[in-house]
């Protein structure tokens, strides 16, 4: 089982803030292909590959990095803080 | 190393005189206070900012790691808040400190950008009852290539 | 604007709070201190500032309109001490107020290059009972041309 | 009359903090010429021209600078303010 945690817009279209799944992908972007694959929410959300970022274990991750070892998968749009 | 993820109000005048007793031999104390600005043509309710609990914290300290390693700095501190909040409100603030300028104010630059385009914090507006999520804007992405 | 040029001890905590309560529709506050190193191999036992009482003032003036001129600042404060100072004491500081970042930066970095080499100070330092005036370094004058 | 004021190394030097003068020098430079001369002290501190600055007016000035309209001359080393 891996977490996957949705913040900003991504949480607020998707309608929750996180969900626990069963994967068989094993890299990000095999992930992100099946989970456009849910439901026409997720497809859009996931549609444009430059409008969010991924992190792997709490780390910023490439969307070609493996799965191997990942306990939480956090996506969310380009950070604006400071 | 002082590092503070936090939805209390903080008074960035305290915050800096605590900082600056715990130095010693230093010359150089720059620091940067981020406001929630109350815009002029459109009128922002209130700001809500989310963040991503962990990794905030733990980014945060990897940054300034970072600077200790590119700058000779004595030290560092970042404060971030989240959760809703008010124009004139501080959202932020970062303090360096250093033998020479030259080091407090790049050291101090260098962890804006990053806290800018690279902790886990997503700014919300409300202007007139309707929200928007603050876009990520091109110059923070090319402010930070000069780091490189 | 806001300078003063004072042999007094200032608490740059407590100006700095005063500066930003004056402020309106901001959202990045810089601030820079510089402090009186107690330096590690040598012991300087104190630090002497000379000025050019009515010209120091009217200079600091001018490079502030200067910097008002070259970015969009909402206010910008500058305060430098003469007389005897010890180890540990502030010096001087400066402050800028923008709407963004970048130009809050710059500013106080602008305002600091231009107080280092064209604000009519002179520093002695007296260690161990020696005394010796400071000598400009090439590095202040070099930080000067990339405002040309 | 014009005031020279001389500070930090200048003044200890020369053994005051200024003085008034009177003088036909047409140019700062012909002025440092004209002080060369009055006495040692002078000619050392005022041999090396890179090692000190004028102010005429309180204002930054050059060395070929003109005097007329000059009130106060102030000579000093380059500042090391800040």
């Amino acid at each position: 089982m891996i977490d996957l945690i949705y913040f900003s817009w991504i949480r607020e279209r998707i309608g929750k803030s996180g969900e626990s799944i069963e994967t068989k992908s094993s890299t990000v972007f095999e992930l992100i292909d099946e989970l456009r694959q849910k439901d026409t929410r997720y497809f859009e959300v996931f549609s444009d590959l430059g409008s969010f970022r991924v992190a792997i274990n709490q780390e910023l991750a490439s969307f070609d990095a493996p799965l191997i070892g990942a306990k939480e998968i956090a996506f969310f749009p380009p950070m604006t803080g400071g | 190393m002082y590092v503070s993820v936090q939805n209390e109000f903080f008074d960035f005048s305290a915050e800096v005189k605590k900082f600056s007793e715990s130095l010693e031999n230093v010359g150089a104390l720059v620091t940067f206070t981020g406001i929630v600005r109350g815009q002029k043509s459109k009128t922002l309710d209130y700001m809500f900012i989310e963040h991503y609990p962990g990794m905030t914290e733990a980014q945060i300290k990897i940054i300034i790691e970072d600077s200790f390693k590119r700058w000779k700095i004595n030290d560092a501190l970042v404060i971030h808040r989240y959760g809703k909040l008010e124009p004139g409100e501080p959202i932020m603030m970062v303090a360096t400190a250093a033998q020479h300028r030259k080091e407090a104010f790049e050291a101090a630059e260098f962890l804006m950008d990053y806290l800018k385009s690279r902790a886990p914090f997503w700014k919300k507006e409300v202007v007139n009852g309707k929200e928007h999520w603050v876009e990520a804007i091109a110059a923070d992405e090319t402010a930070l290539s000069r780091w490189r």
